[in-house]
């Protein structure tokens, strides 16, 4: 279902997908977000893209909540299947640093994706994909206070979630930078009506900028500034794209959208890796970092096709 | 042991052969029997001699493994109480049926309740069933303060009248009582004799579990011995004595030994007498 | 009177004013008392209550169906992708949807009547499988888990007008709430099969026993159930122009709640419709209120949990005072 | 109606001026009696009369709302079953109190488990238990086939067989028996009341409630008669004749012009001579 | 042999050879039939089966309780906090979290008991609070939702060996898991407590009046329950050398699925220890087994509740010709 013209424009430019496997490569990634999650089903689009062009194997899994005991499981279980290379993300070390270095002991490449800059070197890691969310989420918290928002509403669809709550931390702590306040709202991510319901709730307490973590939040939350007739007044941004969204920016319902350009953190890894198996070439270290870049008015039009594939 | 009985007409109900098994248990063999128009056919024997899983299969709650059922002389099988029901066959089971928590009145008419009303608006007329619970259980002799209340309160032999009542009520073609009376007071029990004999006289076949020998030879035209799921024969009035009746019950001579016995502590027992002063 | 006093529901009303009281004592100053501010409470009390109603009907006969929340999305994502793929108008996606809906109670129920498992399993194997195949086919067909744009279906106006629209500033599905409870509190008591469905449950052997078509009953309450399932997420689709893989989630134990604090048993066999409305609005308006009284997210399930152990004490309460006040 | 008795020594047990509704009902107003060492006292009345309520009350089941309970002449207050079992009370209730996803053995222990081996090792006795349980019921003429069944899948006497077999095998002091002989055939009904006389002869005091006349009058050294939650009097057995106990049992009058009646339709209904052919 | 062909395990029993079959002819290739990938399974179903058998014993006594999920964040939590924050020895932490435990477990079976309001309701409340506070308090006291360093932390050695060593490649928890199915199934079926277990499941009034104290079995139950679910939070924190806020959510339902799987009623009276203890290693078996045949994580649920639903149906099957062939 992917059209060729999928392929990423090539920030990296080094990864060319070569014309013939010469090996069977069998590539493992675990993430700590499930597929139906709409920020990594964009990585897991990468990943299967990648797959594709590399020819590589590549098997994704995730626990089905955000679950570190499940997740180090799943890795201990892609490690007894002893694949050419382990990609995962490292939301909490101690819990899965047993796990990823009885892969690293096992002689498996690992690359950690998305949250882990801080630690991967000490677990024996190769190389770090993306970054964390605390700084995408501060970035997003500069940004509306550049805009003149004094009191902001962080809304969290999974509270206790630590990758979620380090994107509202760096938010909240950018936004008290700056001199305003603000707090976390909880919603419930599988029932939009309690979501928008919650959100006009809190609006009466003086909220005039809104943060979503996703675009669970952010559907929701549109919606009640729309029936409130607060569009504009009360600035709205969030995390990742979907079409949706994209058409609320370039629209002017949304202020700007994050976007970690997560599709890179799932194709990456996985040509990486393969070129490894295939070659031994290896880029020297240290962490690859995918954003945060920011969507707003001015580029929205533009990235509405992409997203529609499933890649931004 | 039994003569056969001469027949001008097809019995309502007979069964020939039948057998069920429980895991190793063989409840009933080759039981046989027939209820004609206008008798009581009782059945009696000891505990747990199959005769309320007789009167399962004969209400299609037991599928029988082996055997034959006739109505009115033709084949049939019953597939399901409901089916049984609407065959003209109504029950009252020794477990009684009831839903304990469920009111009298929703009870009494559970599967057949009265409908007014046309189609998308028709309702369980409960007005009705109210008013046909009341004059039924009054009948009896039983006394509801209120039809609503639910059946799980009412005492033992409440329960059991209720669920003859409704037997009676629904009755159509054959009636099948299984230990009626077991927890009825006297004059309880001797309304629901009086309603077995009303059955009759309308031309009703009826099926009579009962273990007291009394209400048997009473109301009894027919009788069929069940001993260990085989049956002993079936015997009608004038072919055997009150007496031998009570023997057969009570597995003969056992019973004499007993009552002499008990006769005996009851009379001679030394610290009875002394505790009396 | 006696009448009022004995009936199920009763403990769950006293429970909602109790909670009523609270927050407008409590938040009454920041909106919870507004005209706005119950629009709120009662839309979510709404969509729950709707599921709750035909949960409780199933409890009734004592069966669970763990499978509704997964239901809710795969009708959305049915009815979001027939639209947006095919272009379909959103009337007839909508008419596919409830037929499928139908179809997946339909086997829920037979498959729990014919192997006599518990429903409990069942449904949660369909759970699973539901949810999976529509995060599945969902990601196949797009690459993605949400679906929008169906603002721009065919016929949106129309599905929009009668699912969407607000009534002077209440959203309409707390009237279609009220139609279904009224209509299914009606069938509960005042029907036929509304004996049969109590007989299925109080008393399985017993009504069967005595005639009543018990396996019937419970296929038909497994579907109706679904058949609710599908209306929330149209009611959804609808209102937020698309469909999340993920949206439903949970919603079978909220249902379950609200059919308890309604006053309907666990294992079958009694229970209210009415009184599940009452359940569905407490737990609406105990989540609405903790937000209105500003209470800080963390420690948002505190209190969600404190609410609702204390209105099932008053709720217990009241229906101890009641007996005591009958003799 | 009745004089009063003398004694010598206190009632084991004694109930004064009882009382207990049940929402609007009363159930027991003001009911008095006793049970003294070696007699069988037996609780007559119609259904709903408020026996069972009574029996339940003096086994702890109920809390009474009013009135005194003496044991051996000490007051006591029975906070629960196993308060009234430790204080030498065993009953036999009419709704029977078993678990019927459980065992014979299981169900008969149930509440008073024997144990074997020392604390953290300590046992139930499972041999011991069947040995028991297979004894007891060998003894009422039941053949239980294998003590591990479920108690579910008993015919109804011989649950009630079970349950008889238990209170007596743990009865010490006090026996109650709320309709023990109901759902018994006439052989272990005997067996019954033999066990009721041992029981008797050993010096307990046993509570019987009965609906058989016959059952009453054989067993019972005085009756106590209950009409809708109400006493009317306690008779001993040289007060009062066999016919007045009946007659009384039976609400008077009725059951004459009943038994007339009954005469009748049985010999007199044109029909059923006809079908008779 | 009768006896055996008449157990309530023996279907879960053949379920797990089933699906044990199926996996090592589909994903034998790659890796679980080694002994890496059975210590993987093996891991998830012990931990898993330490619950279910305490949950097992508790829904034979017709009470459910929904806590144990939250109680296993709240119980790890303590531990790393008190190690972390208080620089306490593990070994008076983790006592004091037992301990907490075992009062959480009170006071669910007291409410229960008391206010005789159905279980569901009550554990569910106690889920909120405890999960709220959880979340609460780790905020409050560190500012994140995750705790770790407990390897850093007095004693941590010894904790290590009795809670997270490995022997043979397979974890100490197995042997937990063992002996505390022996243990639980031993009082379940040889001791008078499990004959009251029986009753106050299968017929609380009749179990009542013949003397067993049914309220004190259920809260005796209640906080073996929680017990349970603090032991797992040991393994898990001291394994994982840290705690996360979340750990543990849905456990209540998994432990619910292994001991129905395992053939427990539930609504009471009827089950069996050593069929959780198999309904944990079918689950655990199924969840890991489908990694291994590398089925794509968009249907993984699919292939979940597939499983699920044959296992179950195997186990009927198999209970169903049992009773034929006792005939
Ligand atoms: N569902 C069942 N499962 C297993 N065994 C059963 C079942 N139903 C009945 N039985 C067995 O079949 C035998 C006959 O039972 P049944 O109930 O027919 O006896 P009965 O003649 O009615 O006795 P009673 O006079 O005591 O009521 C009994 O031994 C009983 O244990
Ligand atoms: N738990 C209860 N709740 C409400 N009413 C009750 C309850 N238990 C008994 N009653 C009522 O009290 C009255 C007396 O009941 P009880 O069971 O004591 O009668 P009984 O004399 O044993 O009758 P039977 O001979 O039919 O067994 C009945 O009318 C019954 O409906
Ligand atoms: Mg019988
Ligand atoms: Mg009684």
């Amino acid at each position: 279902t992917k059209p060729e013209a999928a392929k990423p424009a090539g920030q990296e430019g080094t990864a060319q997908a070569p014309s013939a496997p010469k090996k069977d490569i069998k590539i493992a990634v675990v993430t700590h977000g499930q597929a139906s999650d709409t920020f990594w089903s964009v990585v897991k689009n990468g990943v299967e893209n990648a797959a594709k062009d590399t020819g590589a194997t590549v098997t994704y899994n995730s626990p089905q909540t955000f679950d570190m005991v499940a997740m180090s499981r799943l890795i201990d279980a892609e490690v007894a299947k002893k694949p050419d290379g382990l990609v995962v993300s490292i939301p909490d070390a101690n819990a899965l640093s047993n796990s990823i270095k009885a892969a690293v002991a096992a002689g498996i490449p690992v690359i950690s994706i998305n949250s882990g800059s801080d630690v991967y070197k000490s677990l024996g890691v190769l190389l770090h994909v993306g970054q964390t969310e605390y700084d995408a989420g501060f970035g997003g918290g500069e940004k509306m206070a550049a805009a003149g928002v004094k009191n902001a509403l962080c809304v969290n669809h999974e509270v206790g979630n630590a990758s979620l709550d380090l994107r509202c931390k760096g938010f909240l702590d950018a936004i008290t930078k700056a001199g305003g306040t603000g707090k976390v709202l909880a919603v419930n991510a599988a029932d939009p009506t309690d979501s928008q319901s919650k959100v006009t709730a809190a609006l009466g307490q003086g909220v005039d900028g809104i943060m979503t973590l996703g675009p669970l939040g952010s559907k929701a939350a549109l919606a009640a500034l729309k029936q409130g007739g607060n569009v504009g007044k009360v600035k709205l941004g969030t995390f990742d794209l979907t079409p949706d969204v994209l058409a609320g920016i370039r629209d002017g319902e949304l202020e700007f959208a994050i976007d970690q350009q997560q599709y890179l953190q799932g194709y990456l890894p996985i040509v990486v890796l393969a070129q490894y198996k295939q070659y031994g070439v290896l880029p020297a270290g240290g962490i690859l970092p995918t954003g945060p870049g920011f969507v707003t008015k001015e580029n929205a039009a533009r990235v509405i096709e992409l997203s529609k594939q499933g890649i931004r | 042991m039994s003569e056969p009985v001469t027949e001008v007409q097809p019995p309502l109900l007979e069964v020939v052969n039948l057998a069920r098994t429980f895991g190793k248990v063989s409840a009933l063999e080759d039981v046989s029997m027939n209820v004609r128009a206008g008798e009581v056919m009782c059945v009696l024997g000891d505990n747990g001699a199959g005769k309320s899983t007789l009167i399962k299969t004969l209400s299609g709650v037991h599928l029988p493994e082996r055997g034959q059922m006739f109505i009115e002389g033709k084949p049939v099988r019953l597939r399901s109480p409901r089916d049984a029901r609407e065959k003209g066959i109504a029950t009252v089971y020794q477990d009684l049926a009831m839903v304990p928590m469920l009111s009298i009145a929703r009870n009494f008419f559970m599967g057949a309740e009265p409908v007014k009303g046309i189609w998308p608006f028709r309702r369980f007329d409960l007005g009705a069933a109210d008013a046909v619970v009341r004059a039924e259980l009054e009948k009896m002799g039983i006394h509801v303060r209120d039809s609503s209340e639910p059946v799980g309160t009412l005492s033992g032999g409440e329960r059991q009248s209720i669920a003859i009542a409704r037997a009676v009520y629904f009755g159509a073609k054959v009636l099948i009582l299984d230990e009626p009376t077991s927890a009825l007071g006297v004059k309880q029990a001797g309304i629901v004799l009086r309603y077995i004999a009303q059955a009759r006289a309308r031309g009703c076949g009826v099926i009579l579990v009962t273990h007291n020998p009394h209400h048997a030879w009473l109301i009894g035209d027919r009788f069929t011995i069940l001993n260990r799921g085989r049956s002993q024969g079936t015997f009608s009035k004038d072919q055997i004595t009150r007496e031998e009746l009570i023997q057969r019950m009570a597995g003969g001579r056992e019973l004499e030994e007993l009552t002499h016995e008990l006769g005996e502590l009851v009379r001679e027992d030394p610290r009875r007498v002394a505790s009396r002063e | 009177m006696r009448r009022i006093l004995n009936r199920p529901e009763l403990g769950a009303a006293c429970g909602v004013v109790a909670v009523w009281a609270f927050f407008a004592l409590y938040a009454g100053g920041s909106g919870f008392l507004s005209q706005a501010g119950s629009a709120t409470y009662l839309e979510i009390a709404s969509e729950l209550g709707i599921l709750a109603a035909a949960v409780s009907l199933l409890m009734i006969a004592g069966e669970f169906d763990l499978s509704v929340g997964s239901m809710i999305a795969a009708s959305g994502m049915t009815i979001s992708l027939l639209c947006e793929r095919l272009g379909w108008s959103i009337w007839a996606a909508i008419a596919v949807a409830l037929v499928l809906s139908l179809g997946v109670g339909f086997a829920n129920g037979l498959v729990v009547v014919r192997t006599k498992l518990p429903s409990f399993i069942v449904t949660l194997g369909s759970l699973f499988i539901l949810s999976g195949s529509t995060i599945g086919m969902t990601r196949l067909v797009t690459g993605r888990t949400q679906v929008g744009g169906l603002h721009e279906a065919l016929h949106y106006g129309s599905a929009q007008t009668l699912f969407a629209s607000r009534i002077g500033g209440f959203s309409v599905s707390i009237l279609w709430w009220v139609a279904i409870t009224v209509l299914a509190s009606w069938v509960l008591l005042r029907t036929r099969s509304g004996n049969w469905i109590f007989g299925a449950g109080g008393a399985p052997d017993a009504a069967r026993n005595l005639g009543v078509p018990v396996p019937k009953v419970k296929i038909a309450l497994f579907m109706t159930t679904s058949f609710c399932a599908c209306l929330i997420a149209t009611f959804q689709a609808v209102k937020f122009t698309g469909s999340d893989v993920l949206r439903g989630t949970g919603k079978e134990l909220e249902a379950i709640l609200a059919a308890v604090l309604g006053g309907t048993l666990l294992t079958g066999g009694h229970g209210s419709v009415v009184g599940a409305a009452f359940g569905a609005l407490l737990f609406g308006m105990v989540q609405q209120g903790i937000v209105f009284a500003g209470v800080d997210s963390d420690w948002y399930k505190v209190f969600l949990g404190a609410m609702l152990i204390t209105a099932v004490l008053v709720n217990t309460y009241v229906r101890g005072r009641m007996v005591e006040a009958r003799r």
